[in-house]
């Protein structure tokens, strides 16, 4: 125990990075995209730097670190790193290397796109692979969405990039609340309270105090001391059950998922901007959610047909109106997009500066 | 042997042109990991009855640590035994996700010998996300990861591991060393990220430029975005080029769309009036071989992003306009520092900082901190005249 | 006779180019109104000590009615007691304020006959305001000036005195009759506007166009702005004149700046794509010889504008984003009779209308007075995730 | 009583109109200000109506609007009317007698103007001529400033409309909330409680609930059921003193006067948009109040100088930020300018997107 290694924090990155890097570090010039998922970026030195990069689901196996080691081997000396979206990116100085290296990573289903105006990888989160909050699967709507959209990915452009991201509850460890698209589980049922566990798995106290709209209230149930939900006061938002295991929401008919448009974090012409709820509720429908994918994809192209370039999602449905927005989707507009959270006054339209249909 | 489990639902799933994350689990349960094959069982299962099978997690972790794992607990322990436990380790990933095929290798090795053989690469939080194992194999798989150089990262009430765009490593855009600054901090605060001291999680995301490739400004309660403070480096021969060319339309792909209207083009010669730019970054990004940050760089310092839970999303906010970004980073340090005595000493339980500045009042909070208090903290003025005066001497009260 | 008083500190207010306000009192006190000269009293040692000295009004009014009367007293009876009781009077002044010389006399000649001689034309809700007069003397002013056919307007928590903007009486830019619909409803609503029955006060403010004269979107329970669903009525012929001019530099002061920039200009033809147009009013104000509103005309209802106190001000929001207004205006009787019924059952005391809606929520509101939600109403959808579902049929619980 | 008349309601407005006003009601073709404060309406069928506003203290006895009435009989037939801010209009159909009309007005101290980008009259409220919630005066600032911007109201331009309102106490009753400059009366100390008179003259429990901060609770002094107040949980709204006429915020050395810019309530070009808070605390000075007249004139004058071409208060700050409308008008920037009321966050700067000094 005496040489037990502790606080060491992370590698050195300087350890792993590729020679042509390590010499223009800090003194790149520009760039272009060569090809779609082919980066050149160019030094002031003049030396030239390929990245490719290549979808991966985010969830992989060693067998596939092991196989990306092989090919960063092959075509680069053994240099790749991961991009912030899950994308796995081989630094080439050899540009003879880039179309093998592409061929290669597209023959082992690894394909090469993801830059520029289109669609990159899905951040996204757990689902029912891991967390216990899942009100949907993570990867599995990811995977059905993307076989979908590919060819927004490696070939279609866009008006501009357009970020999806995905959580599976309203934690949102994705960054759904802003991105252009985003695709979040949610719950609709009113936490279940095991009243037998309740006191002996959570603090009473801390449990109705976690509760923000005040619907948890003590009470004594068959005995136990316990709680109970105001239903009516419920919106579904599933803290109670974060601080305690005792008060579930999961559902096989009540959970589903949410779609919700027009957010961004790049400040580019616009300020960084939340994503707004487009569609409320879809059902779950494992395995291929296609209700879900359908409804991503209509949004997609109808976006595509008509923002303008370098208009992100957001700042397209700013330019048209919310009222165009939902009439161009045919999505409908109801009581529930409204918002009546804390702040929702501030999103009432207080001006006639409306556009119309 | 991993047992073969029957998956028709999970197979509609491995095929069409995306790659797969079943056929990654089925990699590994195929490489002879029980633990693979038993949560493709219990995602079988999911898919079949829509609900999820997992607990909430216990408190597991390595010794002397009170982060770097998530305890997970399978509710049908007997069906699928090799996933009765399946805690997650987060291994702190190096800064900009740079490696060699020979480290990813160590930690396969590590992996495949302790763990399930799956992995995110990478968590959204930016760790190296080692996906399932039992609570025996914890202490195992920390010490071999110490052994090739690599630590556990945060989760919990800490600080969360910092995460940073690519940034000089790759990008021309990058307007301070965001890795260097990244694994700086990182290392500096080796003890608040392996344990949790705070009210609630801190995470510091570094970005180069606004364009914030790490989506920092709505998913950190430090967000460190480079920017410039004198004027935009313009290239006028490379105007020119763009201009002849076809690629760009500068009038309507630049000009117009300047969210100030600062930009003026007379067909050759491009002029920005500096003082009404805010470094959005867009002119740039259309333009990378004419136009370039200033040559004063450093970075604006914000403060208090987070998802929704519970009192709705915040994006963070100004607290430092511009800052030198040059190491050991003090100033950042300091900053950090004197908001977590103060949030550490004021917050609640669960509490974010950017909540806590909202509830105890920004104008309080600079001044518990130390900051003056400027305009470029705020949208605008306030508009309600609830103003809590506090009378001075020279105010003399009657 | 009035007691003549020294007013040092006023006295200085009597110089300089703007009319002064002391002058008019003096007017009065030398007219012989013992009140104002008490009046000047007080105030002079306003002016001398920095406060004032009037006490909260009590109940006091005409018979029958709960409204129109603001009582006040003086703390310093003994010493003025001519303003002992110093209430003042509301009379609801005629749309738009329009009056003849003839009939003004005959106002002044009752409140010379009972009162200080001295108004505000108008106070800032839009009644004629007569300024203190004695308990006593409510009665026969009242008696007085409904037989010269003039009434009180509202106080207390009723409807209150509404007005509007001169419009079709005057201004080309009128997209309906506001002086026509101000009359209407008020009249409509007597009762309202005389017994307060409604948990706070509740204001019509009629404007004929966005440019909002009588600045309804910021003062008014009830907004009602003219606007138009079709096109702007351009007029080729007159923008050529424009064009040819030296007064309106059209690219600049038109085209740069209207706010959706849906304006093109060739330099003699203008072009407007109104889908964009968010009818602001902008390009008509600068051009009015050229440009005129559509012609179908009517009016934007807005609900909830208010004053800070006590939840922060309100600016009103879209609840009709489109109403043709024609007399006899049962639309708009009916919505606001429909909220009435609301807020008057479930508005808390002194809550305005504005506060109720955000506390109850405009969805929920919307579903109670019967109309449907569009996205009109909103500037954005939510943005946060809570959402109250309410599971149908059609959702079956497990 | 039995023909007392009751609900009669204002006259109707017909009765008033000029002839001119009825023959092109509703049929006006455009208009032109054809010299400060004097307006030309022409109808469809080319009629011309010139309009000539003069300036009130709006505090007028009825020996003005005598003398205004005969003035309108003078020039135009007793017709006249006054406007949403307090000017007094003469309506003129015959052309020939404006200037005459404009002379006469001058001449008795009520000068024209008030048209076009200027400034025109105050909207105002009662202050210490009426209402017992005053912090000060509204008549004698109003005068005070005008007679200060006098040459804006009938002669210089400016680029813009600018609009100014006052209101004596935070009930705003002038538009305050809403104006290009807006000067507020404002308390600084905190409720002093008439503990003998508190539960005679006030229901103590809607006291109580009147604080909005919650600074007021009930308590027994010198053997009086009173309320006492949290002094440092005081933000001098005078809520309770609206409820309660036993708990006066009035004070001679604290009350003051604060001033507002940026505001506007016409959606021409922008959305309205509140005003925001640019000094905190002036002291009261009668008989002229120097230093808010030197304040507000500085404003107006750095606006002047540096505006664009209708471009409101509101809308010039934004171009040029915040940073620097402080920096260039010298007025010092506090914590107190920093929102902290129930939405403060939303006012936080959370982008990059500032402008520097
Ligand atoms: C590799 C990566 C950074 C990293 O360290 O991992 C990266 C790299 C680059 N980004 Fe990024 N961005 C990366 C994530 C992001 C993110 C974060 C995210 O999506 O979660 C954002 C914010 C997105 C948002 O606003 O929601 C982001 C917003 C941008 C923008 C702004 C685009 C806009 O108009 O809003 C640019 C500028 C541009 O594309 O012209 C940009 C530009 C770039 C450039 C061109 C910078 C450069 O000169 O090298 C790089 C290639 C862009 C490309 O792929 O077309 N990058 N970029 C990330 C790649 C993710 C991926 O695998 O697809
Ligand atoms: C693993 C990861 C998702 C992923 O699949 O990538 C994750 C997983 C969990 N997050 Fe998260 N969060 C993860 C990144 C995030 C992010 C994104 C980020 O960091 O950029 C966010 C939004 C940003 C933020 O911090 O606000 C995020 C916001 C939350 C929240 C809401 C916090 C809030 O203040 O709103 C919770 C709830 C909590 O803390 O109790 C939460 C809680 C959780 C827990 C621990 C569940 C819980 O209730 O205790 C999840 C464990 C899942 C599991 O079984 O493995 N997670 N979580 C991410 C961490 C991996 C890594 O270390 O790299
Ligand atoms: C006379 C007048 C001011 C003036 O000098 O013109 C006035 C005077 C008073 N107002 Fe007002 N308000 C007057 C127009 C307004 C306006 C402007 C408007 O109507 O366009 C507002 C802001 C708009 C609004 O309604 O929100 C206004 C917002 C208030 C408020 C705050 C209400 C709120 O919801 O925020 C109060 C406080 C209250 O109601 O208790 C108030 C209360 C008062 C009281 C009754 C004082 C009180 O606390 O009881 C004042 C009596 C003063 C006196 O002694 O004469 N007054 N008040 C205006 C009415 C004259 C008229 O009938 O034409
Ligand atoms: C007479 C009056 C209406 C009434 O029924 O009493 C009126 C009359 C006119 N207004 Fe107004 N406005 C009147 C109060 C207002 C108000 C209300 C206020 O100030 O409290 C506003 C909103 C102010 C704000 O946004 O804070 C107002 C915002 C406008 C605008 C928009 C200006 C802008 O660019 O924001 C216009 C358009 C313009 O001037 O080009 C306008 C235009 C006009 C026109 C040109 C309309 C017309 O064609 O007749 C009239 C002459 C304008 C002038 O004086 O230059 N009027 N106007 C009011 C005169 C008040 C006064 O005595 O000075
Ligand atoms: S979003 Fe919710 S369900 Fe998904 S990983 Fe995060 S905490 Fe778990
Ligand atoms: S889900 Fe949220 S709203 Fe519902 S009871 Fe739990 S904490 Fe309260
Ligand atoms: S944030 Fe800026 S500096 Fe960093 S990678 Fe993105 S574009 Fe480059
Ligand atoms: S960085 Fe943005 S604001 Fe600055 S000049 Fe370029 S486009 Fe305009
Ligand atoms: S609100 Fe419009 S219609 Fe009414 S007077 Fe003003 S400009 Fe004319
Ligand atoms: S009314 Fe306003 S939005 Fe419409 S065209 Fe004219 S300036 Fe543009
Ligand atoms: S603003 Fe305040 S002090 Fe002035 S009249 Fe209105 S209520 Fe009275
Ligand atoms: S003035 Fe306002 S904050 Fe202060 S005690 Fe009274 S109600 Fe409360």
């Amino acid at each position: 125990m005496a040489d037990r290694k502790t606080d060491i924090g992370p590698p050195h990155y300087e350890k792993f990075l590729p020679p042509i890097i390590k010499a223009n570090y800090g003194k790149w010039k520009h760039h272009e995209i060569v090809k779609p998922g082919v980066l050149m970026h160019v030094g002031q030195s003049g030396d030239k730097l390929f990245s490719v990069r290549a979808a991966t689901p985010r969830l992989v196996s060693t067998v596939t670190i092991r196989l990306f080691a092989d090919i960063a081997e092959e075509f680069c000396d053994g240099h790749l790193r991961w991009t912030s979206r899950n994308n796995v990116e081989f630094l080439i100085s050899d540009s003879s290397k880039v179309d093998p290296c592409v061929a290669r990573l597209t023959k082992e289903g690894y394909p090469v796109g993801g830059t520029g105006p289109g669609i990159t990888n899905i951040v996204h989160t757990q689902g029912w692979v891991h967390c216990h909050s899942a009100a949907t699967d993570a990867s599995g709507v990811v995977k059905a969405v993307m076989d979908e959209l590919f060819p927004y990915f490696n070939d279609k452009k866009l008006p501009a990039k357009l970020r999806i991201a995905f959580a599976c509850c309203l934690n949102m460890c994705g960054a759904v609340h802003c991105s252009d698209i985003s695709i979040l589980g949610v719950h609709r049922k009113a936490p279940v309270v095991n009243h037998e566990q309740m006191n002996k798995m959570c603090e009473i106290p801390s449990t109705v105090a976690a509760c923000p709209t005040g619907a948890i209230r003590p009470a004594t149930v068959d005995g136990n001391q316990s709680v109970e939900v105001i239903e009516e006061q419920c919106m579904f938002c599933a803290n109670c059950y974060t601080v305690c295991p005792a008060m579930t929401l999961n559902d096989p008919i009540n959970d589903g998922l949410s779609i919700w448009v027009g957010g961004k974090v790049s400040q580019a012409r616009s300020e960084p901007m939340f994503s707004k709820l487009a569609i409320p509720f879809i059902p779950n429908e494992p395995p291929r959610w296609p209700t879900t994918v359908a409804a991503v994809k209509n949004i997609v192209e109808v976006y595509a047909a008509h923002a303008n370039n370098y208009e992100r999602m957001g700042e397209w449905i700013e330019r048209i109106g919310w009222p165009r927005f939902f009439d161009m989707t045919g999505i409908e507009f109801t009581k529930l997009h409204i918002d009546d959270f804390s702040h929702a006054g501030e999103t009432y339209q207080r001006s006639v500066h409306f556009k119309r249909v | 042997m991993a047992t073969k489990r029957e998956t028709p639902l999970l197979d509609e799933l491995m095929t069409g042109p995306w790659p797969s994350f079943v056929k990654e689990i089925k990699l590994s349960a195929d490489d002879g990991k029980d633990a693979a094959s038993d949560l493709l069982g219990v995602l079988e299962k999911s898919y079949n009855e829509r609900i999820g099978h997992w607990k909430h997690g216990g408190i597991v972790g390595v010794m002397g640590y009170g982060g770097g794992v998530i305890g997970r607990y399978n509710d049908l322990p007997e069906e699928f035994p090799a996933v009765a436990h399946f805690h997650t380790i987060r291994v702190n990933q190096p800064s900009g996700w740079f490696y060699t095929a020979d480290v990813l290798r160590k930690i396969c090795d590590i992996w495949d010998k302790h763990g399930s053989g799956i992995t995110n690469m990478h968590g959204s939080t930016g760790d190296m996300v080692l996906l399932g194992c039992n609570t025996d194999a914890l202490e195992p798989v920390f010490a071999e990861l110490t052994e090739i150089g690599f630590d556990l990262g945060g989760s919990g009430s800490d600080m969360r591991t910092p995460s940073c765009c690519c940034g000089e490593a790759r990008c021309e855009w990058a307007c301070y060393d965001t890795m260097a600054a990244c694994h700086d901090i990182t290392m500096h605060f080796q003890d608040e990220l392996h344990r949790p001291a705070f009210p609630y999680k801190w995470k510091f995301k570094f970005s180069g430029c606004s364009n914030d490739c790490v989506a920092s400004i709505a998913r950190s309660d430090c967000s460190v975005i480079g920017t410039w403070s004198d004027d935009i480096q313009v290239d006028d021969a490379a105007i020119k080029e763009y201009a002849d060319g076809k690629q760009v339309d500068i009038a309507q792909d630049v000009v117009r769309l300047c969210p100030t209207g600062c930009i003026s083009f007379d067909g050759s010669k491009l002029a920005i009036d500096n003082a009404d730019c805010v470094r959005c970054m867009h002119c740039i990004n259309v333009m990378p071989k004419a136009l370039a940050p200033g040559k004063e760089r450093g970075a604006t310092i914000l403060i208090g992003a987070k998802a929704p839970i519970i009192g709705g999303a915040l994006l963070a906010s100004v607290m430092v306009p511009f800052l030198p970004m040059e190491a050991p980073y003090d100033d950042l340090k300091e900053l950090a520092e004197a908001i977590w005595d103060l949030w550490g000493e004021h917050g609640k339980n669960r509490e974010r900082v950017g909540e806590f500045i909202q509830r105890i009042g920004l104008g309080n909070f600079l001044e518990q901190i130390g900051l003056e208090p400027t305009p470029e903290m705020v949208a605008h003025p306030r508009t309600n005249p609830y103003i809590f005066f506090e009378l001075g001497e020279e105010d003399g009260e009657e």
